[in-house]
């Protein structure tokens, strides 16, 4: 098994595991002007995510709350650390940066500084049936800024 | 089990089957995932090919030689289900796509036209979406009521509380035989004959039945059996309704279309004879064949030595995972076959797939569709070891040894 | 035609086709059945049996290797489906168990619940049984009507009359794409543009029309279109039910069953969006992995190609029975395709197709499971040879030839 | 073809040629007391047979009507001839005895004078999906007489 090893801690890297085991922002915002659900019928992640927007069309907080494997997680965590701050449109177009990058083969494209972490996600790509864990939270931050009513699924 | 299993050895039916003699991830693959489809030899395989590069044709209705051979091999192989499950008549025999569509079949055609509201189907709490979402459909249709039979924290039904919400009102009862997700062996010897003595139809889910016990519709009294080809080693897209003769001869048809007829006018139509009027258009010939050759290949080994062999191996893989550290064992009936359920440490089930995966190790993991028993224990998942008899000790060892791997790497 | 079909040589094709290289009754084969069954390219036989030494497990709610590389072959078949009809998104593909499964689940999905008494479905009198006796069925349910537009002498739908009888009371129409006891290639662009105008949906039953034409659903604009995976060179138990992704979405489930569900709950259970929600159960995975390998091998000779070849090869047949003595041609439409029925002087059926076998030629006998047609044209049955792009004249010689010797014998 | 020929003469015999072309005892029988419809739904043959039996239980007389391939009408039409004059009783030994003889591959075992002409199906057997046209009259007579309300079926 010692070449098994070092993949699978690509995959199950520190900061992932760390995500997953201390999830921030994690749990209910009471003030959420928008809000979305994220189901993966597949290992049974549920998913809920809220987001303040002000005035301005500025994140200003971000939270989600449900259950999942340590991917799914993971990924929800480093999501709302990437984006709170950030304008809606600006928030959208990470998502869809990262959903390129996860579900691609080209080659990796820097990221800017405030989505620097989100690299810890990149060891799914050679796990063809693990994408959709970690691109979960981002399909509901993109239905839930374009107030789609329908829960997002990876199906 | 005991003396005799103990000469019995899966060496020899391992090589039969060519897809476990491969590498995943640069390991020999360890195939635990037989509950939700199993391996086939290369009996069923090749039956399935030569049929396709020399007989095939359409059935029932040609007079040219490929047509006629297609028919005497599909018709055959209804026979080979026949004596296999030990059915009175050929007539009882209905070929579907599977367990799913049986379970469909007799919710739509027996019980749609029948049951009226306040009506009863009782099932338990540990079926099959498959034995629980057409009776929810029907019920909806009908204003009946589905009455859900409770289980303990082994996961056994509880006999005489499913017994006790035995009324007048109960119009079908269905359950699994055996569950795919826990494993319990339910008893349905003893609803049976409760049933009966009440004049209450039975249906028992027999997917994970006919894989692993010698199953005999005529001693075990059921009014319905559904099974699946794929979970016998056999080809998807196949399975059997076996069904009591008098009763589907009192249903209406299923499907409408080709060859469930006699007789097609705009004015009239004068349904087929059983088993035909419940096969509606071209089935499926070439998977039929497969498995009239699964069929074959399991009676070659037979269906005692097989549920011998792996009573063996699963009480032997239920000791080796207890003594794993941190492992929560979900489903420990009394009565338990060839599928454990379980969960290690707090790592997730999908993450524990994975792990193992990457080490060759292939289990299931996730609700293994049936949610509701996911909730009785307050899951969202498990991850589920399940055995077919061409598993062996050596893969409970590799099993258990990724185990250990994967609380290393989470630790 | 003309031209640029005459560079084409079906002998290339025909070495694909293992089972066209036997012998019947000490003669080479003609197949002439292939409106009933069609035979599979080697590549079609090679792939279901590869996928299933290698690549086999159940799909969807796996995280192993072989669950995924299962998933993947299975979801990529449903995307060669899309690209070889043009439907506008994979939602739209369900995958079912043939034509006949397609249809009835249009007509107990959609149209059981909202049919009302004094509705009409409206169909023509060339339909197969598939497409006749589900909709007898429904209308019996729901107290619907059933109303049947005329065919011609020639064979032909009659335009007009089918035009006349859609009023506001026609719920939907159904009709082949071509007919498969005629040959008769029916106006569904001129009913479908009507039908559209007013607002009806309509299916058309293309069992016939996916093997012979290059059939584009976008293009079409119908609403339905159904078709089966062993008529176009694939495995049994395959088929396809496009549907408009709005109509298939306010639809509720066909059958009940694993993956057809996000959420199950005794309380409330929550269908799969679109296409799972009418996929129930374990679906045929090495069958639709075939019928991708089908789709790629029709592709790779074009259906352009293939439909010019054949229609060459089909008047060219029409022209030589013409010829014979004592032959009466049934169905003669202006547009016609792949089939030729026919009777020899007062020969029965049955007696004609059992001498043609005796001399290597498989023609099918009998009804068609198209009663309706004989009835009008007040005969039990008739004669069927049937192309593929496979045949050659030389079928085509050995056809008349056998027709000759089968008018010594009863002379 | 040279070698195809002379089985399929086998088949179709000169007898039954004849008996397909002229069927003997053609049409309803008025006052029949026993009757039973065949279908195979295989070719579509369709039959109906009559017989009038007396107080004796003798057969007094038969008919059949409908329509079919060559080997059901001749069948019938031979069946006819066969089984006037029988005792119910021996007309449905006979109707066994044919069946087997043209479903088994036994050796053809000596018949009574007056089935003798039924040997003219024996051509059947070398065309196993011929068979059932050859005994559905046979099962039909078997209907009639034990009273059988279902029509009789070859499937
Ligand atoms: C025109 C037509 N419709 C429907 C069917 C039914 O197809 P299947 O038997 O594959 O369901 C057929 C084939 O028999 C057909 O030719
Ligand atoms: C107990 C049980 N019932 C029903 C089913 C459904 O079988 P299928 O998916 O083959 O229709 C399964 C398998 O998934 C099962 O394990």
């Amino acid at each position: 098994m010692s070449d098994a090893a070092p993949d699978m801690q690509d995959l199950y890297r520190e900061l992932v595991i760390d995500h997953s085991r201390n999830p921030r922002h994690f749990g209910r915002l009471e003030d959420a002007t928008h809000t979305a659900d994220g189901i993966n019928p597949l290992c049974g992640d549920k998913l809920r995510l809220y987001f303040r927007v002000d005035a301005s069309g500025t994140i200003e907080s971000s939270s989600f709350e449900g259950s999942g494997c340590a991917i799914s997680i993971a990924s929800a965590s480093l999501l709302t650390e990437a984006v709170t701050g950030l304008e809606v449109d600006d928030a959208k177009s990470c998502s869809a940066t990262i959903s390129t990058r996860l579900t691609t083969a080209a080659p990796y494209a820097n990221l800017d500084a405030h989505l620097e972490n989100l690299k810890a996600l990149d060891g799914v790509r050679a796990y063809p049936s693990r994408v959709k864990c970690a691109t979960l939270a981002w399909h509901a931050l993109q239905a839930a800024l374009t107030n789609d009513t329908q829960p997002a699924t990876t199906e | 089990m005991g003396a005799t299993a103990k000469t019995v050895t899966a060496t020899d039916w391992r090589a039969d089957f060519p897809a476990l003699d491969q590498s995943v991830h640069g390991q020999p693959l360890v195939y635990l995932d037989s509950a939700a489809s199993a391996q086939q030899p290369a009996a069923v395989i090749d039956a399935v090919a030569s049929y396709q590069r020399e007989d095939h044709a359409n059935v029932h209705r040609g007079v040219h030689t490929l047509s006629h051979r297609a028919t005497e091999a599909y018709e055959g192989a209804r026979d080979k289900v026949r004596d296999f499950i030990n059915a009175k008549s050929r007539s009882e025999i209905v070929l579907t796509s599977g367990t799913t569509e049986s379970i469909n079949l007799v919710a739509q055609s027996f019980c749609r036209p029948r049951l009226q509201p306040g009506d009863k189907i009782l099932i338990t709490h540990l079926e099959h979406h498959a034995n629980i979402v057409p009776w929810q459909l029907v019920c909806e249709q009908t204003g009946a009521e589905l009455v859900v039979a409770p289980i303990n924290e082994r996961g056994e039904v509880e006999l005489d509380s499913l017994l006790g919400l035995i009324d007048d009102r109960v119009f079908l009862i269905g359950m699994a035989h055996i569950s795919n997700a826990l494993g319990t062996v339910c008893p349905v010897e003893k609803v049976i004959e409760h049933a009966r003595q009440r004049g209450i139809p039975v249906l028992i889910d027999g997917a994970q039945g006919v894989p692993h016990l010698d199953v005999d519709v005529q001693a075990l009294d059921c009014d319905f059996y559904a099974f699946s080809g794929h979970k016998m080693f056999g080809p998807t897209g196949t399975g059997v309704l076996y069904g009591r003769e008098a009763i589907l001869d009192a249903m209406p048809p299923w499907q409408g279309g080709g060859d469930m007829i006699l007789e097609v006018s705009f004015d009239k139509t004068i349904y087929n004879e059983l088993p035909y009027k419940f096969e509606a258009g071209t089935p499926n010939i070439s998977g039929v064949v497969g498995l009239g050759a699964a069929v074959d290949y399991l009676q070659s080994i037979g269906m005692q030595t097989i549920a011998r062999y792996e009573q063996k191996l699963h009480d032997h893989m239920v000791a080796r995972l207890s003594n794993v550290d941190g492992m929560r064992l979900i489903g420990q009936a009394r009565r338990k076959a060839s599928v454990q359920s379980f969960l290690l440490d707090d790592i997730h089930s999908h993450d524990l797939g994975t792990i193992l995966d990457h080490q060759g190790v292939a289990i299931r993991t996730g609700h293994h569709c049936a949610m509701p028993v996911m909730q009785y224990f307050g899951v969202s998942g498990t991850c589920r070891a399940s055995l077919a008899f061409y598993n062996t000790h050596d893969d409970i060892d590799r099993l258990v040894a990724a185990l250990d791997k994967a609380r290393e790497l989470f630790a």
